[in-house]
C-alpha cells in the first residue's frame, strides 16, 4: 500500500466528482474515511514517483513525523466535513482537492512539488472561504497568498542556481557538503521563511487572517483555523527543522520575529469585544509559539502544541460559529449565556479554551510545561518569561470570554447543537483530558519523531 | 507622496537582492549556468552514457526529443498532476461564483457581427483548432504540448463567442469531458502503480526518440491534458461571458 | 557587446517602462493593454533565453487567454455600471 | 542583464501591489510579479551560446551545449499556476462588483 494513494485516491475521486452533483458528498465522505483507513496500512518509506532515481524524479517521504501529521490532518478533516456536508454540497469536489493537497504538502520531499501543492491548497482555501459571502477578504487572502507562494518560489530557484537540485533531500545533503557560507544563504531561505510564514499567519505577514476568521462559518473557521493551520505548521516545521536550520543574525531576526507575533496577538485579542476575533488572534500567537519551538529544534512539543491547537481550535470555532448562525452577530455580549442552556457544549468550550491557556489536567499543561522547561534548558530565559506574560493576558481575556457565555444577567439565549456536533464535542473534550491526566504516553513518545535528516544518512552513506 | 516612498522602498529592496545575488559565490552569474552540477545534466543525457541521437537511439531512459517535455511529463509528471488541478479547482471555482445564477444568458457585445465575421470565424475556427491538435500530438518532438494545445483549442471557441452573439457552447459535454480526461489521467497513473512499481511510471515501451509513435504514456498524456485544458478554459470562457438574467 | 547582449539591453529597458506604466496607468483599460504588452514582450524575452516552450505557452495563455478575460470583465462591470 | 531586469520587474509588481487600491490593478501588478519571476527563473538556466533544449536530427544530446531545461518546465507549471489565480481573482472581483458596486478597495466597507 503505497502513500501514493492518499493523494491521487482523493484527485480522482474529485474529476469524478463533477460528473454527478449527487455522488459527490457521498464521495467526499467516502473518500476521507477510506484515506485514515488506508493510512494505517502504510509502511513509512520513500516512494519514488515515476520510477526515477532519487534527485531525479519527485519523491514523497512517509516517516512517522508526516504519520502523526497525516492522522491529525485527515481526521480533523473529516470532522469538519462530516458536520458541513449537508449544508455545503457545492464543495464537495473542491474538499476532495483540498485533501489531496493537504496530503500531498505534508508528503512531498521535493521543495517545487511543495508550491504546486501549496497552491492547490490555497486556491481551495480562497474558494473555500468563499461561503463567508465577504468577497473582499477573500481577494486580500488571494492577493497576499499569491505573493506568499511567488516569494516562496523566488527563493527556492536562487536555492536551485546555488545547488542545482530541487529535492528537498539532495538539497540538505548538498548544503551539508557544499561548505557555502551561511551568509549566502540568507536570502533564499528568508524569501522562503517569509513566503511561508503569510500562510502560516504569523504576525507581520497575516493580514488576511483577520478579514477571513472575522466572518467565518461552520465550515471555513474550523477548516482554515484548524485543518489547514496545523497542516501548514507541520509542514512548514519540517521545512524549518531540516531546510532552513537558522544561525546567526538570521536567527535573532527570525526570533523577534515570532515573539513580536506572539505579544502583539496575545494584546490585540485582550482588546477585542468579538468572540471570534478573540478566537483568531489567540490562533495567531499560538502559531507564532509553534513556529518558535521548530525555530528552537523541541520538534516533539511543538507536535504536540499543534495536535492540542487543533483540537482545541476546532471545538472553540464550531461552537462560536453555530452560535453566530442564529444570533447574527459575535459580540460578546450577544453570546452572553450561550452556555446557560447548554451544558455540554459549555463544558467542552470551556475544557478547549482552558488547554489553550495551558491549565493544569488538561493537554495544553503538560504540552506548555514541557516546551517551557525546554526552552529554559536551551538558555532563552527571556523567550520563556515573555511567552508567561503572554499566557498570563490570554487566561485574563480567556475567563473574561467564558465568564460572559456561561452568565447571563437578562436574557436566554436558545441555540439547539445537533447530535453530531454533541459526538464530536465528547469525543475532543475526552481526548484533552485523557492526554491532560495521564501524560506519560506522549512523555515516553520523545525524540520517537525521526527525521529527514537519518534518512540522507541512509541514501548518501549507506 | 506614499507613493514615491513605496518607489524608492521597492526599488531598494530590488537593489539589495540583486547585490546579494552578485556577492554569492555559489550562485552561477547570468548565462554562465553551470549544467554540469545540476541535475539537469542527467535529463538532457537522459541518464545514459551514450549520446542519444534522434532517430536512431532506442527506448532510452525517457523517451521525448523535447527535454522540457520530458521533464514536464516523465521526471516530473506529479508537478503536472498538480498543474491540471490548479487548472481543474479554478474552473470550478469560477463557475461556482459566476455560474450559480439559475437562469443566464449571453452577455451581448454591443455590435452587430456581419455576415463576414460570421463565415470568417467558422473558417478561422477549424484551422485553429487544427494547430491546438497539431501543437497537443506533437508536444513531445517540439515546443508545445497539453497545455498551450488546449488553450488553443479554447481560444477556438473564444472566436466563436467574440463573432456571434448568441453563441453559446454545452458547457455540460465539457464538463463530462473535464471530468473524464482528469479521472483517466490519474488512472493511468494509477495503472503504473499496478503494471509497473511505481505512480505514473511509464509503462509502455519508449521507442525510437524522435517519432510520432513513441515515448510510451507520454503523448497519450498530453492528449488527455489538452482535452481537459481545452474544455476547462472554455468553461471559464462561457463564465465570464454570460451574466444573470436581467428581471 | 555582443548582439545578444544589445537585444537583452533594449528588451530589459522596455519591460521595465511597459511594467511601470501597467501598474502607474489610471485607466483600466489602458492598464490591461499593457499588461498584455508586457506579457509580448516577456515571450521575446523566452525566445531570447532559448526557451520555446514557455514562449508558446506565455503567447497562448498569459497573453491571449489572460488579456481576453480581463477584458470581460471590465465589460460586465461597465455594463453593470450603465444600467 | 535581462535577470536584473527581472528582479526590478518584480519589485515594480510588489510597488504596485503596496500603493493601488484598485481590485483590477491589484490583479494587474500580480500579474506583472509573476511575469517577472517567471523571467528570472528562466534566466537561471541561460547559458551563452547555448541552444534550445530540444533534441533534432542535427544536434545530439552530447555533441552541443543546451541551455537548463529544467527552469523552462517549472515556468510552464509556473505560468499555468498563474493564470488559475487570475481567472479566480477576477470572478471573485466580478462578485465584489457586483455586491458592493465599487472597485475601489477604500470604497468598501466590510465589517
Amino acid at each position: 500500500m503505497s502513500a501514493i494513494l492518499l493523494i491521487a485516491i482523493p484527485l480522482l475521486a474529485a474529476f469524478l466528482s463533477i460528473l454527478s452533483k449527487k455522488v459527490a458528498p457521498i464521495l467526499l465522505l467516502l473518500v476521507g474515511a477510506a484515506n485514515i483507513i488506508l493510512l494505517m496500512f502504510m509502511p513509512s518509506e520513500v516512494i519514488n514517483i515515476g520510477g526515477f532515481a532519487l534527485p531525479f524524479g519527485i519523491n514523497l517521504f512517509l516517516d512517522s513525523y508526516a504519520r502523526i501529521a497525516l492522522y491529525l490532518v485527515n481526521g480533523l478533516f473529516f470532522i469538519v466535513t462530516l458536520l458541513n456536508v449537508v449544508e455545503y454540497k457545492k464543495l464537495s469536489s473542491i474538499l476532495l482537492v483540498a485533501l489531496a493537497a493537504l496530503n500531498g504538502l505534508l508528503l512531498t520531499g521535493d521543495l517545487f512539488n511543495l508550491f504546486v501543492f501549496l497552491e492547490i491548497a490555497g486556491i481551495a482555501a480562497y474558494l473555500i472561504t468563499t461561503t463567508n459571502k465577504k468577497p473582499l477578504s477573500t481577494f486580500n487572502y488571494l492577493v497576499i497568498g499569491t505573493v506568499g507562494s511567488s516569494l516562496y518560489l523566488f527563493g527556492l530557484i536562487i536555492l536551485y542556481g546555488m545547488f542545482g537540485t530541487l529535492n528537498m533531500m539532495d538539497m540538505i545533503h548538498e548544503i551539508q557538503t557544499a561548505g557555502v557560507a551561511y551568509g549566502s544563504l540568507i536570502l533564499p531561505f528568508f524569501l522562503m521563511f517569509i513566503g511561508l510564514g503569510i500562510e502560516a499567519k504569523l504576525l507581520p505577514f497575516n493580514a488576511w487572517v483577520k478579514g477571513i476568521l472575522k466572518h467565518s462559518n461552520t465550515l471555513s473557521g474550523p477548516m482554515i483555523a484548524s485543518v489547514y493551520a496545523a497542516a501548514i505548521s507541520l509542514m512548514f516545521g519540517r521545512l524549518i527543522h531540516n531546510l532552513f536550520a537558522f544561525e546567526g543574525k538570521l536567527l535573532t531576526v527570525v526570533l523577534i520575529l515570532l515573539v513580536a507575533g506572539v505579544i502583539l496577538g496575545e494584546a490585540m485579542a485582550f482588546q477585542s469585544k468579538k468572540a471570534r476575533e478573540i478566537l483568531l488572534f489567540s490562533s495567531i500567537s499560538q502559531a507564532c509559539i509553534t513556529v518558535l519551538l521548530f525555530v528552537n529544534g523541541i520538534i516533539v512539543w511543538a507536535v504536540y502544541l499543534v495536535i492540542a491547537n487543533a483540537l482545541s481550535k476546532l471545538v472553540l470555532y464550531l461552537v462560536i460559529n453555530r452560535a453566530t448562525k442564529e444570533t447574527k452577530s459575535d459580540d460578546v455580549d450577544d453570546l452572553q449565556g450561550l452556555f446557560a442552556n447548554n451544558i455540554l457544549i459549555g463544558i467542552a468550550f470551556t475544557v478547549a479554551a482552558l488547554s489553550v491557556m495551558g491549565l493544569p489536567l488538561f493537554v495544553g499543561f503538560v504540552v506548555k510545561l514541557n516546551y517551557l522547561t525546554q526552552l529554559a534548558v536551551a538558555g532563552q530565559l527571556a523567550i520563556v518569561g515573555l511567552i508567561l506574560v503572554a499566557s498570563l493576558v490570554e487566561g485574563i481575556y480567556f475567563v473574561k470570554l467564558l465568564i460572559k457565555l456561561w452568565y447571563s444577567k437578562d436574557k436566554e439565549l436558545n441555540i439547539k447543537f445537533d447530535l453530531p456536533y454533541k459526538a464530536v464535542f465528547a469525543v475532543i473534550t475526552f481526548l484533552i483530558l485523557l492526554f491532560g491526566i495521564y501524560a506519560s504516553p506522549l512523555d515516553s513518545l520523545d525524540n520517537d519523531i525521526d527525521s529527514i535528516q537519518d534518512q540522507i544518512g541512509v541514501i548518501y552513506h549507506g | 507622496m506614499k507613493k514615491i516612498l513605496g518607489f524608492i522602498l521597492t526599488i531598494g529592496l530590488g537593489l539589495l537582492i540583486i547585490f546579494a545575488l552578485d556577492s554569492n559565490s555559489s550562485f552561477d552569474d547570468f548565462g554562465f549556468a553551470n549544467l554540469s552540477n545540476r541535475v539537469s545534466s542527467h535529463y538532457i543525457t537522459k541518464g545514459s552514457n551514450v549520446d542519444i541521437i534522434f532517430g536512431e537511439t532506442v527506448n532510452p531512459e525517457s523517451g521525448p526529443a523535447n527535454i522540457v517535455t520530458s521533464i514536464v511529463v516523465d521526471y516530473r509528471s506529479f508537478d503536472t498532476l498538480g498543474e491540471v488541478t490548479v487548472l481543474f479547482i479554478s474552473a470550478l471555482g469560477v463557475s461556482l461564483l459566476l455560474g450559480s445564477a439559475v437562469t443566464q444568458k449571453r452577455m451581448s457585445l454591443d455590435f452587430k457581427p456581419n455576415f463576414m465575421l460570421r463565415v470568417g470565424s467558422r473558417a478561422l475556427f477549424g484551422i485553429i483548432i487544427m494547430t491546438g491538435v497539431y501543437v497537443t500530438l506533437h508536444g513531445h518532438l517540439t515546443p508545445g504540448g497539453g497545455f498551450p494545445g488546449g488553450t488553443m483549442i479554447a481560444s477556438a471557441m473564444l472566436l466563436l463567442y467574440l463573432a456571434d452573439d448568441q453563441f453559446r457552447a454545452k458547457i455540460k459535454g465539457f464538463k463530462i469531458l473535464e471530468g473524464v480526461a482528469g479521472s483517466l489521467f490519474v488512472i493511468i497513473g494509477l495503472l503504473g502503480l499496478v503494471v509497473g512499481t511505481y505512480f505514473l511510471q511509464n509503462f509502455l515501451p519508449n521507442g525510437t526518440v524522435g517519432d510520432l509513435f513513441s515515448s510510451g504514456i507520454i503523448p497519450i498524456v498530453y492528449i488527455l491534458i489538452g482535452l481537459k485544458v481545452g474544455s476547462e478554459i472554455s468553461g471559464v470562457i462561457d463564465n465570464f461571458l454570460t451574466e444573470e438574467e436581467a428581471q | 557587446m555582443t548582439t545578444i547582449d544589445s537585444i537583452m539591453l533594449v528588451l530589459s529597458v522596455l519591460l521595465l517602462i511597459i511594467a511601470f506604466l501597467a501598474v502607474s496607468e489610471k485607466k483600466l483599460i489602458k492598464s490591461v493593454i499593457f499588461l498584455s504588452a508586457l506579457s509580448m514582450l516577456s515571450v521575446v524575452a523566452f525566445v531570447v533565453l532559448k526557451a520555446p516552450d514557455v514562449a508558446l505557452t506565455e503567447a497562448v495563455i498569459g497573453s491571449g487567454l489572460v488579456t481576453a478575460l480581463f477584458v470581460f470583465t471590465l465589460l460586465s462591470i461597465k455594463k453593470e455600471e450603465a444600467k | 542583464m535581462i535577470q536584473y531586469a527581472a528582479i526590478l520587474l518584480m519589485m515594480i509588481g510588489l510597488y504596485g501591489l503596496l500603493t493601488n487600491r484598485n481590485v483590477i490593478k491589484i490583479i494587474v501588478s500580480l500579474n506583472v510579479l509573476e511575469i517577472g519571476l517567471n523571467i528570472f527563473i528562466i534566466s537561471i538556466g541561460f547559458v551563452y551560446d547555448g541552444i534550445a533544449p530540444i533534441l533534432t536530427s542535427t544536434n545530439n544530446s552530447s555533441a552541443l551545449i543546451f541551455v537548463d531545461p529544467l527552469p523552462q518546465a517549472l515556468v510552464l507549471t509556473a505560468i499555468v499556476i498563474g493564470v488559475g489565480t487570475t481567472a479566480l481573482g477576477l470572478a471573485i472581483v466580478k462578485s465584489i462588483y457586483s455586491k458592493y458596486k465599487t472597485l475601489e478597495i477604500d470604497e468598501v466597507e466590510e465589517q
